[in-house]
């Protein structure tokens, strides 16, 4: 049977001030259909979703939604709430001094009467939570969770909503780990069963190729084409996307472990205990585990961040006590934080200061900053790193989510430390990219640097590391050998990783 | 009725800032020391209000504030009456003796509100503002300027309660001679900002300025120091209301020609001195409730005589 | 977690609010008066202290909701001067009945604060200059308006209002604090009061909630002049005239009673509980010293101090030192 | 993309620029009062304008650098006064010679700095409230230094200083121009300028990019202090006394200044010219108020207007309405 078509996309244009981000647009989704959108960083994936939203008008073009046999066009959040659409936008957006139920009913609050009904926001927010299995507290304050909490909190809100027609989420699965994209997997099939149209964001092809119905290929704004799922794979979608075909982008040249350069011993900390391991020169350390496992809390103790209770570290032999970040850079060690948002850009400002910021001192002399150099090193690591910006005085928070992460690694890499910890650094970042990122990651080991790499995504972690610790609940759950990486399957992995009671 | 060997006395000013209360205030002081000699008891004397005049919400709080601490007296200048009648009697009846200087809750020619305080000490206003006009007059033809052209006026913030001032100042101005005269510029006693608008003035008007007038000795600064700095000290007359030290050397200087003093050092000391009495006898001593204190002018040249020096600077009648 | 260490945690988290806090230290302050001094713990003296802070704390609870959007108010002072100005002309110079004149002076209130909406909203001025603009231009009318002169001749039992009492309690406080329970209301139960939560987290988030910015931050804006409308009329009856420089320097007082209450400034959160004792530990100071007959120069410096322990304290139960 | 295009990027991102703005509307009024006036033009009054500029340019600079980093500095006007009085006694009641008098003037306004550090770091007080303590207490302790009056006997010479000129310039300006060229080569050359920056744009995000928040704290509030210190000493030459009201008010102009020359209270922009720029409308508008004849009342209603104005144009400019 063919199927109603539900929302119509007609020649979107859409421009910003020196950055033409959407070309021209021009598709339909029909009901029921689950729908990719794939494309690399700053294709206009977001700014498209921002136009169907009716949050961002379009310069050119209009996007109509099928409201039971009357077309519409939502100029507004509000009006698109009331057509059914619903979208997860890529930057995390809610309200951080607000519960999680107040966030779950944002917009749409329960009233008795003329009054707000708590008791019936906490029920129903119980409701959501326990659906989506999220161990919290609908009472919780946002600012409480950890960034993957969020995220989830935001995929699960769009389930309290009732006449659903169109929900469209922007790269959801980023900073979630395995079950939890079961979750969202399983809730996406529920919508399609009833009739809903969902648009997916990734730049995880396999997660298209296992939910997705249809897929939209953008390239720079412009429209490239729209093909049943079934008539494509991986490597197709991904010469279309990048122009290039891409062997496995894991495959990078491994080195010979040499000198020692970060040793812990039996580390403790508020969300961890016992942590040791040892990372040499030219070694790639993956560190796995589920959200809240504590590898982040691992890393940011290690840079000075969060307090240690017990343990040891030592930097090249040597043991340090390290206070502050600003310590632990002078040390040698460079750390990408997982939520560049909060803590890894700032954000108001151009993207040759984030480039710079992490080492200034490096380009200076007497606290005096050579301005040459600042923009030097600003334009060699933008095509370093391909960051796709009209220049490099953009505001950072104007560029597309990937290319913002490209710039948090950029800042890293100018600063050239000898221990570099990367934590989630693919988050948002397509898979051309990805590729360059490998890259760089491989050029580092050959000069004898070491890395560490936290990844929620597993066959990012196994394909890239040379050894893997594997962490659940705070503690090293198991530690793996590139031999045992091999020959190990992701099961085996996610098993490890579920590991409970140590004590 | 027995009489008390100590009494807790409140001046509740209406800005802390201004030196023409503190100058009340030393007369207060004085007047402590010698009455508490007088009568051979103790007296608490303490000063509460707001920082500045402009500050009246706060200064009513203040005045309710002492009533609540039930002193035996309290002694107090008012920028605004009519807020203050109800307080003020409030006072009254639980047997607080109210005394008001300088500005008080009613004017010279009424009674209406006889029953809300026990006695007034002031100058009035608009014998300021004719004062300063003749002495402008006088002035000007002593130093061979001729009575045509502009006069500016320069006050710290808006207040009714002095108004004539400026008004009787004006009045008396175009009355008697051909000068035209501007409307006040007001600094909120910010010195810098009421130098910026004389000189301002002065850019303005150039030669055609041939008075200046200050209403209160703030402004009465900001002229002088404008006036100096333009060297144009010969060219214009300029009067002061009220004196502090900057203003005392610019008198002696000639940026300054006269000051129109009010006796603030006389008021606070009879205010008080009347409060003490009227406790200590029963009875109020003084047979009008309101006392009216000329004010008097002093030019560069008397300024050095005694009694014109005092008034100038009660700081020196300040007891040790 | 099992429920006793859930109890523990409630009563950690409750103790953790600022109006503990707050509390804690106008209890010292008013047991430390009350034996300290002869006059403070009168009824006379508790009823002035009330009285005080009725038209201050309504004040600041405009100013709270305002902060809670993320944004600021300078012109309040100036609304509140406008108002009083208002009743006064109203009342004395154009001959019109009581109810019109409040009518009138609220009805004022409400379009200075709608101006001010305007120029946060339509014309995205920051707020600070927004108000800060406004309360220039108000100033300057009232001044031109009253033509720098006061305006007396209010009605004498309008004025009477103001200083009558039921009971110990007197009439100000008692409009204070039904509008301080009606804005509790407000902000725990309509959607409006959540709203300025969700706007003060961020302007982004309330767009892309659905949440019209536009009617949020007029409705603040609005509502705030309709307090200061209130206040204005009350701040008339109490001086029983109007005075041009009525209500000047309270912004600095409302603002400090918010953020003294637990409101930040950075938007998102703010109590109306908290702006009350933040009133009330504004005002008791003053009276406190007064009572111990401490000068007004020294004075100064102890209300400074006692302002930032207030917040230090606050602040050092919440998170320790960095 | 090309380089025409480029070209024209850069061109609209110039003229995009808050300064663009400002100068425009600066060049109106200018253009307006020359035309409109008789004595607008001349060379005194030019003199006149620079010079009234000077003091309040000065601590505009400093509250600018202050908000970049999202804070906000109530006492700056109190520093001032402070400075200005500790001047003033030391040569007149405490018989100093006039480079220690100076330095000692300095000094006060750089502790008084370093303490709002020390609220804002150690104790997590935000800038509003612990500079809106500072503020009282200072504004307490200038009194009871004082005694509340005039501080007068100033040194001749050093009094002298502040109503000399060089040529047409005078010399308050040109210490303004010194400082404003130092202050604009720090944010722009050196590694604390550009913290300022990271600074504002948030506390993680400084901290996680091995900033020390710490420092960056102190210094930003201490090199304040040392310019309200500055603008102390000027203030004291030029009103050739100490006054318990010196400096009062003058929080509510430099923020309005730096506000106007396209600093965000949010933090992380501001620039040294822009604020430049942003005094000088202030002080303009006075002055051609002045010379036009028009009369306090209704000059301050411009002056709102013109304020409000200014903003909009940019923010018009900048994003056209909501
Ligand atoms: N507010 C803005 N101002 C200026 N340019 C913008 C703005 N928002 C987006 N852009 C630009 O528009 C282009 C498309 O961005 P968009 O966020 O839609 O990309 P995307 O496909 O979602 O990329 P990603 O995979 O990295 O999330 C980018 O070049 C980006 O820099
Ligand atoms: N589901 C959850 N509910 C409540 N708190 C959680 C949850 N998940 C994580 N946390 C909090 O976060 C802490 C550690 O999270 P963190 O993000 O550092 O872990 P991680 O191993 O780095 O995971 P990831 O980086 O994948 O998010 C946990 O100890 C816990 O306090
Ligand atoms: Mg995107
Ligand atoms: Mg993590």
């Amino acid at each position: 049977m063919e199927q109603e078509v539900l929302l119509k996309i007609e020649n979107v244009v859409k421009t910003y001030p020196g950055v033409q981000a959407l070309k021209g647009i021009t598709t339909t989704i029909k009901k029921g259909e689950v729908r990719a959108l794939v494309g690399e960083n700053g294709a206009g994936k977001s700014t498209l979703i921002k136009c169907i939203m009716g949050v961002e008008s379009p310069t050119e073009g209009k996007v109509e939604i099928n409201v039971d046999g009357t077309w519409k066009s939502p100029k507004n959040a509000i009006e698109a709430k009331d057509y059914g659409m619903h979208a997860n936008y890529q930057n995390v957006n809610i309200a951080k001094n607000l519960s999680i139920a107040e966030n779950y009913f944002l917009g749409r609050v329960p009233l008795k009467g003329k009054f707000v009904d708590w008791n019936t926001m906490y029920t129903e927010s119980q409701k959501v939570i326990d659906k989506f299995q999220l161990n919290v507290n609908p009472r919780d304050t946002i600012v409480s969770l950890p960034v993957a909490m969020q995220a989830m909190i935001t995929i699960s809100k769009i389930s309290v909503n009732d006449n659903i027609r169109l929900v469209i989420f922007d790269e959801p699965t980023a900073l979630l780990e395995n079950d939890k994209v079961e979750t969202l997997f399983k809730y996406i099939r529920e919508l399609k069963e009833s009739g809903v149209s969902v648009i997916y964001v990734s730049h995880r092809l396999e997660e298209i190729m296992e939910i997705c119905d249809s897929v939209t290929i953008m390239k720079d704004g412009s429209y490239v084409e729209t093909k049943d799922i079934k008539e494509v794979d991986k490597d197709y979608l991904i010469s279309k996307m990048v122009g290039r075909s891409m062997v496995d982008i894991y495959n990078i040249e491994r080195q010979k472990p040499g000198k020692e350069l970060l040793r812990v011993e039996h580390l403790s900390g508020d969300k961890f205990t016992d942590v040791s391991f040892t990372l040499r020169e030219g070694e790639i350390l993956g560190f796995f585990g589920l959200v809240g496992a504590g590898r982040s809390e691992v890393m940011r103790a290690i840079f000075g961040v969060d307090k240690i209770h017990s343990g040891k570290i030592f930097v090249k032999g040597e043991e340090v006590s390290i206070n502050s970040p600003k310590q632990a850079i002078l040390k040698g060690i460079g750390f990408l934080t997982e939520d560049r948002r909060k803590d890894g850009l700032a954000l108001q400002q151009s993207v040759k200061l984030n480039t710079n910021m992490y080492s200034y001192d490096m380009i200076s002399k007497n606290g005096i900053i050579n301005l040459k150099k600042e923009t030097d090193r600003a334009e060699e690591y933008r095509k370093k790193v391909a960051v796709k910006t009209p220049s490099v005085n953009q505001i950072v928070n104007n560029l597309s989510g990937g290319n913002q992460q490209k710039v948090v690694i950029a800042k890293l890499l100018c600063r050239n430390p000898d221990i570099l910890i990367f934590d989630e650094p693919t988050v948002g970042v397509d898979v051309g990219a990805k590729d360059e990122i490998f890259k760089i990651i491989e050029k580092l080991t050959a000069q004898g640097k070491g890395v560490i790499i936290v990844s929620s995504y597993l066959p990012e972690a196994m394909g890239l590391s040379d050894r893997m610790i594997v962490m659940s609940e705070g503690h090293v759950a198991g530690s793996l050998d590139s031999q045992e990486l091999r020959s190990l399957q992701e099961e085996d992995v996610l098993r490890l990783a579920s590991t409970v009671n140590f004590d | 009725e027995e009489t008390p060997d100590s009494l807790d006395i409140v001046w509740v000013t209406c800005s802390t800032e201004s030196e023409f209360w503190q100058y009340q205030q030393i007369g207060m002081e004085n007047a402590v020391k010698d009455m508490a000699e007088k009568y051979g008891i103790e007296i608490n004397f303490t000063t509460v209000g707001p920082a500045t005049e402009a500050e009246t919400e706060a200064y009513i709080r203040a005045f309710e504030n002492a009533v609540a601490s039930k002193p035996n007296a309290i002694i107090s200048a008012t920028q605004v009456p009519d807020s203050t009648i109800a307080v003020s009697k409030e006072a009254m009846d639980q047997g607080i003796v109210v005394n008001f200087t300088n500005c008080g809750l009613e004017p010279m020619d009424s009674d209406e509100y006889s029953d809300c305080y026990n006695q007034f000490y002031t100058t009035v206003s608009a014998d300021i503002g004719d004062m300063a006009g003749k002495v402008m007059l006088e002035l000007m033809e002593k130093a061979g300027i001729e009575a045509k052209g502009t006069v500016a006026m320069e006050f710290s913030n808006v207040n009714p309660a002095l108004q004539p001032r400026m008004d009787n100042f004006k009045a008396y101005l175009e009355a008697n001679s051909e000068l035209t005269v501007l409307d006040t510029l007001y600094n909120n006693n910010d010195l810098n900002q009421g130098q910026a608008d004389i000189e301002n003035e002065i850019a303005t008007y150039g030669d055609d300025l041939v008075g200046i007038y200050g209403a209160n000795n703030t402004s009465g600064d900001a002229i002088s120091l404008a006036v100096e700095n333009a060297g144009i000290k010969d060219k214009v007359i300029t009067i002061g209301v009220d004196s502090d030290p900057t203003e005392i050397a610019a008198l002696e200087a000639g940026t300054i020609d006269c000051i129109i003093v009010q006796d603030a050092y006389g008021q606070g000391y009879a205010a008080l001195e009347n409060a003490v009495e009227t406790i200590m006898e029963g009875a109020n001593p003084e047979t009008e409730q309101k006392v009216a204190m000329a004010p008097v002018a002093v030019t560069t040249d008397n300024m050095h005589e005694d009694e014109y020096a005092a008034m100038l600077d009660p700081t020196l009648r300040k007891a040790e | 977690m099992n429920t006793e260490q859930q109890k523990k945690n409630k009563i950690m988290s409750i103790l953790m609010k600022t109006e503990v806090s707050m509390v804690a230290i106008i209890a010292i302050i008013f047991i430390a008066a009350s034996l300290g001094t002869q006059n403070f713990l009168t009824a006379y003296n508790l009823t002035n202290i009330l009285k005080q802070c009725a038209i201050i704390g309504i004040i600041s609870i405009a100013e709270t909701y305002v902060i809670i959007t993320a944004g600021i108010d300078i012109s309040c002072g100036a609304i509140v001067g406008m108002s009083t100005l208002i009743v006064a002309m109203s009342q004395a110079k154009w001959g019109l009945s009581v109810p019109v004149s409040l009518l009138l002076g609220i009805l004022v209130a409400i379009i200075s604060g709608v101006f001010n909406a305007a120029l946060v909203y339509e014309f995205r001025v920051p707020a600070f200059v927004a108000t800060l603009g406004s309360q220039t231009i108000l100033r300057g009318l009232i001044k031109v308006i009253s033509n720098g002169g006061t305006v007396a001749g209010i009605n004498k039992s309008f004025a009477g209002f103001a200083s009558a009492s039921v009971g110990f309690i007197p009439n100000l406080a008692i409009v204070w604090f039904v509008i301080a329970v009606i804005c509790f209301l407000i902000l725990k139960y309509t959607i409006f009061g959540r709203n300025l939560f969700v706007l003060g987290s961020g302007e982004e988030v309330a767009k892309l909630n659905g949440i019209s910015i536009r009617k949020t931050i007029y409705s603040t804006y609005a509502f705030a002049g309709l307090l200061y409308g209130i206040a204005g009329i009350l701040l008339c009856a109490r001086i029983n005239s109007a005075i041009p420089t009525a209500g000047e320097a309270y912004e600095t007082n409302a603002i400090a009673a918010s953020v003294l209450g637990g409101a930040s400034l950075a938007g998102g959160c703010g109590s109306v509980f908290g702006t009350v004792l933040g009133t009330i530990l504004i005002i008791l100071i003053d009276n406190v010293g007064t009572q111990f007959g401490i000068g007004a120069f020294v004075m100064q410096v102890i209300t400074g101090c006692v302002i930032v322990i207030a917040i230090v304290v606050d602040q050092l139960k919440k998170r320790g030192k960095r």
